[in-house]
């Protein structure tokens, strides 16, 4: 639905169309709940102490993760897009993360130290 | 002569053109703030002992912002859904609320958080002087239970003169042995009304909580300003797109600002999507 | 072929509403603040060559000092004091800051507001509409945007040279530390300082790269004309494709790593200096933490896909006019479009090689050694392609083709010489010498450059309805073509004879170039021949702007399509006018119907339908399908 | 020297002195023979084809050209050798130096430390210790800021301008810097490395043959760039250790921890360039 039909100025397919709209906000308030609550649910994590640092860390990055593929996948409308959006996508997401991996690599493989 | 494909869509593609334009440009924005947390990770994991502050930010106020840029998004969704519905009236009102919600966190952040960081001062102990400071430090348990080393005591700068500072020390430093601020979420706690006197030999480096501190708040300032000069963007053309001007589009192509609130929507979330990095990675961990 | 027109019209209920806007602009609406991709195309046009011509004049400045060093410069000498600022020149002899200022500005100036705004941004402007059929960019204004972003950012360069302490003097490169304690601290402006004003114009620099990009896939993706299928697009449409990718992802790093470098400096962070400086025997109060190595991460990560910015958008244009002149189709048009896309997409992953001296490891060195030897497997297929594509034509050397051609020989030895410094154990010599100026510029200079030079005679009619004057373009082309080579040639020697870039004193002070020769001369010595080589190309190229305003208004007037070619921006008048053509294109075939066997003439346009009887002609005889 | 090195002579490399650098003149040899085969060849090509094809020697082109597949041999041919350099050459020397460093026992062990306009050098004295560095006892006479307390350090020696090895013996060289990044290019020795303040890289290389190269900081450092060089010598051992015991003694002779090996104020960079007008101080403040 995110890509409505092309406009066309009859009334009645429009009613239609835009009474698919309606169905889809109870979604986005649901979303926006739900996103509130993990919120809610980060913060509380972050008091309690996994162990170590790292574990909390990775712990809120999956919370953070869940939210924000959430917010892209409804808010965003990433669920039902035309392939094309995707592709851009899929390659920006691998040169992100080659830059960081990369960089990474580099980082700790030094003769002896740094 | 017009561009084709501005409101309807291209059949092979199923896209119209801002909705490409759009995606590549936030394409280049993931890149953008990527490298910035990228950068932010590899000098994290550089950094020395004790260097890294840690639950310096105001937790309480930091969830609060996070709660009104989620709202906002739903807010701005909303107000695309009722356009599509065809209800000029209910898109206003949702897009007032999104303008006013982006306003609230931008408030928030620059008149209140930044200023209160402005005010905070630390100072950095030279390493051999750390043992005369230990009162005020708690090494010695921390190093018994494999922490980090403090060196760095805060609080609120009473007063100074040539030789001696003279602090009115944070939770943390007041009370170090407590086991509750070895994860410290003091800055909602006030500062305490004992004062330290910390001498300027002993010192290596002393600072307010400026970008100047540490690498951490080089960080946390450089990105939250960015992610901030993004919600000001979006607040503006938010602006734009609720004035009477949006009315005459309306009149003349509802959908046409329907793909506009659209496009414009898909940056504010994005906006928001790097908050929902922002907030755990700097205020919580 | 008008029932087929309407593209998309019939869709688009407000398409009629487009007569009735088309009124007449004012001359700031027509020329100057204008959104039509051909008017900006000119404006980034002009605005390149002139930086071009602004870069290669402080190159020509610093070409003095490498062969006489310390000597006054005679009769300009005097003058650029004034121009530049009293400790500039002192008597006429420049100081080593103000070399390396030169040098940094020359890179700076040549690659981000030479280059690019001429090979990407002007050609890409320009041709890409009209090549694919589009009435314009998708987004006409953001495309004025990307233009005058361009413009601030380029005058905030200039501006830089002004201030106090002269233009950023930190290499193009601007490796922190250095970049970072340059025209800093007491005495020096917080903000008008070259090293600031350079990162600052920079940002600018970026956003219009991004919008362009930006700009640049959209349309390409939204606006192809009805029947220009993918396999049916010019190859210059898709290396400017392939480039706007490069652009748009790889850019955003380096804005990151600038936002930080000036946060450096204006907010005294240090994101990318390490604690225990000591910088004229005081130690540096900072914070500390950083990391120099994560700028070079951050720098390389766009400055790896840049050089392929500067050389893709060249093999576009040269695979158009070889393809023109030759009178017949490229060969291999298939693996030509594949190996622009492998290169694109590798590009991101080899940027390391310019740091094999930063103490990388094994692992790491051997990632980005293979990533950067695969990436010039699709340069050889490339390159391979253009030259098989020559045999069997019927080759014309019009002023553009002789460009054309010597950009191959040129860019071959330009890449071959990549290779070497790809191995980073050879690299260990070569590194930072000036083989490796000898390299790139090879590829930048007598490669790019001499694509985007057959680029302007190439489409200048499509401009302004007029050919330039052969003869001077002929004058233009040989002496450039020797210069060049007289320049760039030897620089491999001395390279090879260790001799370092940016050395202010052009290695007089060292000593073992000084004994050594090489074919009779020192590595020193080489440099008074270079140098004159490169004045003798600078008045080569004063036949070359005359005869650019000249033939604007005196040229020799010539039809739509002097050169005959098959491409759909040749059948737009020239110049096109506002919306470009009469009668929106469809294109029925691929983009180089030359010489097919049968046709009365050599050439077959892309919106000339395709007959009954050629669907069966098309198919080659058995006989001649290789094995 | 076998015939194949003749390239890389004609291109005019001074010889090498270390007893890897002949691996490393290999690889450019066998580069540059490949580089020139595939020249020479398409360069035939391209001008037979230019002459053959010309309009009036050929008015009619033909449509389909060249339809053999002798390219893709060629193209594969190319992959073949560039792989065969790869993995049978480059990738094994380049492990050769990163990760086998000779045993800290056999081989010459030296910090080198770079700074605006000169390579300072540090070597452990007869004690083989390293004393502690640290820059708050960087001064005018101690440019390393050599720990005055540290026993190890006592008999360091510490000089500028000339670096004498010994022949035949491994040297480590561990390079870093105290302000800008330089490089540290022995090209006689085939090898360099750069000196990055906050990292310590080290590089190694064993000398073959007696006599004294340039050293160059091969990487841009400021204004004084073009003039920072230095000198190697390598000396026959016993001239070594005649060098080394010189120096101990001007270690030990010396006030404070830092000697002043060399005449003069060893602070003062070698070959500073004249200063200009404009920019009275080397790093450009
Ligand atoms: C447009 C610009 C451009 C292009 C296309 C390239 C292409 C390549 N570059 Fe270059 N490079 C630069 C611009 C470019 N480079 C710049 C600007 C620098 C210096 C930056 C700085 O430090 O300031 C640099 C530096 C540089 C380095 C770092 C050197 C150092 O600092 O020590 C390396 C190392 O691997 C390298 C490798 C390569 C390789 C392997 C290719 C390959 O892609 C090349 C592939 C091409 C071929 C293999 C040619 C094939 C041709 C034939 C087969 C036909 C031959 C026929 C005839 C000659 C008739 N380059
Ligand atoms: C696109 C990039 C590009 C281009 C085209 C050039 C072109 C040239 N470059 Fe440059 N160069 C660099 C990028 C480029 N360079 C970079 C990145 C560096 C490294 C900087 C650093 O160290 O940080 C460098 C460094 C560099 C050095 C080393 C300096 C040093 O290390 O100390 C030298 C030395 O000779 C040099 C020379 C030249 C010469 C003679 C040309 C000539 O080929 C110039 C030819 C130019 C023209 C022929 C202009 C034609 C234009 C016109 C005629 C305009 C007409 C105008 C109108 C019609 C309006 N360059
Ligand atoms: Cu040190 Cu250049
Ligand atoms: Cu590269």
């Amino acid at each position: 639905m995110n890509n409505p039909p092309d406009v066309t100025q009859d009334p009645k397919e429009y009613e239609e169309y835009a009474h698919g709209v309606q169905k889809h906000v109870r979604g986005y308030l649901m979303v926006g709940a739900l996103l509130l609550t993990f919120t809610a649910v980060t913060v509380a994590l972050s008091y309690v102490d996994f162990g170590t640092r790292k574990a909390n860390i990775g712990i809120a990055m999956l919370v953070a993760t869940l939210k924000a593929g959430a917010v892209a996948a409804v808010f965003m409308h990433l669920a039902a897009e035309k392939r094309l959006i995707y592709r851009i996508l899929i390659f920006t997401g691998f040169f992100v993360l080659g830059l960081f991996w990369l960089i990474l690599l580099a980082w700790y493989d030094y003769p002896i130290f740094r | 002569m017009e561009i084709p494909y501005t409101i309807s869509t291209r059949p092979d593609t199923g896209l119209w053109n801002a909705k490409i334009g759009i995606w590549l440009f936030l394409a280049s924005e993931v890149m953008l703030f990527g490298a910035l947390f990228s950068a932010y990770i590899f000098l994290r994991i550089d950094a020395a002992p004790g260097t890294w502050p840690h639950g310096l930010l105001n937790v309480p106020v930091g969830t609060g912002n996070t709660a009104i840029l989620i709202v906002s998004s739903v807010t701005v969704v909303l107000a695309w859904a009722a356009l599509k519905m065809r209800r000029y009236r209910v898109y206003w009102w949702y897009m007032l609320a999104t303008i006013s919600c982006g306003v609230i966190f931008l408030t928030v952040k620059l008149a209140y958080e930044w200023p209160q960081k402005f005010e905070h001062f630390g100072a950095y102990i030279k390493p051999d002087a750390l043992g005369k400071y230990e009162k005020y430090l708690g090494n010695e348990r921390r190093a018994e239970k494999g922490m980090e080393p403090r060196i760095e005591i805060t609080g609120h700068l009473h007063s100074q003169n040539a030789k001696e500072y003279e602090v009115a020390l944070d939770p943390v430093n007041a009370d170090p042995d407590n086991p509750v601020m070895d994860r410290p979420h003091f800055l909602p706690l006030p500062v305490t009304d004992k004062i330290a006197t910390i001498e300027k030999e002993d010192v290596e480096r002393a600072t307010m909580f400026l970008p100047t501190h540490s690498a951490y708040f080089a960080s946390y300032f450089t990105i939250t300003g960015l992610h901030g000069l993004h919600v000001l963007g979006g607040v503006l053309v938010f602006i734009y797109m609720w004035l009477p001007v949006s009315k005459r589009l309306y009149q003349r192509n509802p959908e046409h600002l329907a793909n506009r609130v659209e496009v414009s929507g898909l940056f504010w979330h994005f906006v928001d999507l790097i908050w929902i990095f922002v907030f755990p990675l700097f205020y919580l961990l | 072929m008008d029932a087929s027109t309407s593209v998309e019209t019939h869709q688009d209920p407000h398409a009629h509403a487009a007569e009735h806007e088309h009124h007449e602009l004012g001359f700031w609406r027509k020329y100057i603040f204008s959104t039509d991709h051909k008017v900006i195309g000119i404006q980034y046009g002009i605005t390149g060559l002139l930086f071009l011509l602004l870069g290669f004049s402080l190159m020509m400045l610093m070409r003095w000092q490498l062969a006489y060093p310390g000597q006054a410069l005679p009769v300009i000498g005097k003058w650029l004091p004034h121009i530049f600022g009293a400790g500039t020149m002192p008597d006429g002899k420049m100081t080593p800051d103000f070399y390396n200022s030169l040098g940094a500005m020359h890179g700076t100036i040549m690659i981000f507001l030479g280059v690019v705004p001429l090979a990407f941004a002007a050609f890409g402007n320009f041709v890409v509409p009209l090549q694919i059929g589009a009435p314009d960019m998708t987004f006409p204004k953001v495309n004025m945007a990307s233009y005058w972003a361009l413009f601030v950012g380029g005058s905030i360069m200039l501006t830089s040279f002004f201030v106090p302490g002269g233009a950023a003097k930190s290499g193009w490169t601007s490796y922190v530390p250095l970049a970072a304690f340059s025209d800093a601290g007491p005495g020096h402006n917080p903000v008008f300082n070259g090293q600031t004003l350079w990162l600052i114009g920079f940002i600018f620099l970026i956003t219009s790269s991004l919008l362009g990009a930006v700009n640049f896939i959209t349309t390409i993706i939204q606006l192809r004309a009805k029947g220009l299928t993918w396999m049916r697009l010019p190859f210059f449409v898709w290396s400017q494709f392939v480039t706007a990718f490069l652009l748009l992802l790889a850019f955003p790093p380096l804005e990151a790593a600038i936002i930080m470098q000036l946060m450096d400096r204006v907010a005294h962070t240090s994101f990318f200096l390490p604690a225990g400086l000591v910088v004229n025997g005081a130690p540096v109060s900072i914070s500390g933490g950083g990391s120099p190595l994560l700028w070079q991460h951050l720098f390389w990560f766009l400055g790896h896909p840049e050089v392929y910015v500067l050389i893709l958008p060249a093999f576009g244009i040269v695979a158009e006019i070889l393809a023109n002149n030759s009178r017949k189709p490229l060969w291999g048009y298939k693996s030509l479009v594949f190996s622009v896309l492998v290169i694109g997409f590798l590009s991101f992953i080899v940027w390391a090689h310019h740091m094999w001296m930063t103490g990388m490891g094994t692992a790491v060195s051997a990632f980005f050694q293979t990533t950067t030897l695969l990436i010039s497997i699709p340069s050889v297929i490339i390159l391979s392609a253009f030259f098989i594509s020559l045999w069997g034509g019927s080759i014309r050397f019009t002023v553009p083709m002789l460009f054309a051609t010597a950009f191959l020989p040129m860019f071959g030895i330009g890449g071959l010489t990549g290779i070497p410094l790809a191995f980073n154990s050879a690299d260990l010599y070569l590194h930072d010498t000036y083989y490796v100026i000898a390299h790139f510029h090879y590829i930048v200079a007598p490669g790019t450059i001499f694509g985007l030079f057959a680029g302007v005679y190439y489409w200048f009619p499509k401009a302004t309805g007029r050919k330039m004057n052969d003869f001077w373009g002929k004058v233009h082309f040989w002496p450039t073509l020797i210069c060049m080579n007289v320049i760039f040639l030897p620089m491999f020697l001395q390279g090879m004879a260790g001799m370092h870039r940016r050395w202010y004193d052009g290695g007089q002070g060292w000593n073992v170039s000084n004994e050594h020769t090489i074919w009779g001369l020192t590595g020193f010595q080489w440099n008074a021949p270079i140098s004159w080589a490169a004045w003798i190309m600078g008045l080569a190229q004063i036949p070359f702007i005359i005869n650019f305003f000249w033939s604007i208004k005196h040229g020799e007037k010539v039809n739509d399509n002097p050169w005959e070619a098959t491409t759909l921006e040749w059948t737009a008048p020239s110049p096109p006018p506002h919306g470009n053509f009469v009668h929106t294109p469809v294109a029925y075939r691929g983009p180089y119907e030359y010489s097919l066997p049968g046709r009365e003439r050599d050439y077959t346009m892309q919106n000339e339908p395709v007959e009954p009887a050629e669907r069966t002609r098309r198919k080659p005889p058995a006989e001649l399908v290789p094995a | 020297m076998n015939s194949l090195a003749l390239i890389n002579e004609f291109l005019g490399q001074p010889p090498n002195a270390s007893s890897h650098g002949y691996q490393i003149d290999h690889i450019l040899e066998f580069c540059h023979w490949f580089m020139g085969a595939l020249f020479v060849g398409w360069s035939a090509f391209f001008i037979f084809v230019l002459i053959r094809f010309r309009k009036r020697r050929h008015p009619q082109a033909d449509h389909l050209g060249v339809r053999s597949g002798i390219s893709s041999h060629l193209e594969f041919s190319v992959v073949l050798i560039e792989a065969v350099l790869l993995l049978g050459f480059a990738i094994p020397l380049w492990a050769k130096r990163v990760n086998q460093f000779p045993p800290g026992k056999e081989a010459l062990v030296v910090h080198v430390v770079a700074q605006q306009f000169s390579f300072n050098y540090h070597l452990p004295g007869p004690d083989g210790q390293f004393g502690r560095r640290d820059v708050g006892f960087v001064s005018n006479s101690n440019p390393l800021g050599l720990d005055p307390n540290d026993p190890a350090g006592k008999d360091d020696i510490v000089t500028t301008g000339e670096l004498h090895v010994p022949v035949n013996r491994p040297v480590i060289a561990e390079l870093s810097s105290k302000d800008v990044i330089h490089d540290f290019f022995l090209p006689s020795m085939r090898i360099a490395g750069d000196a990055i303040p906050g990292s310590l890289i080290p590089i190694w290389f064993t000398p073959i043959k007696t006599g004294t190269d340039e050293i160059i900081c091969g990487q841009l450092c400021g204004l004084g760039h073009y003039g920072m060089k230095g000198t190697l010598v390598v000396d026959t051992p016993q001239d070594f250790q005649a060098w080394l015991k010189e120096r101990t003694e001007l270690a030990g002779g010396a006030q404070g921890a830092a000697p002043s090996p060399s005449p003069g104020a060893p602070q003062q960079p070698q070959n500073k360039p004249p200063a200009p007008a404009a920019s009275p101080s080397p790093s450009g403040e």
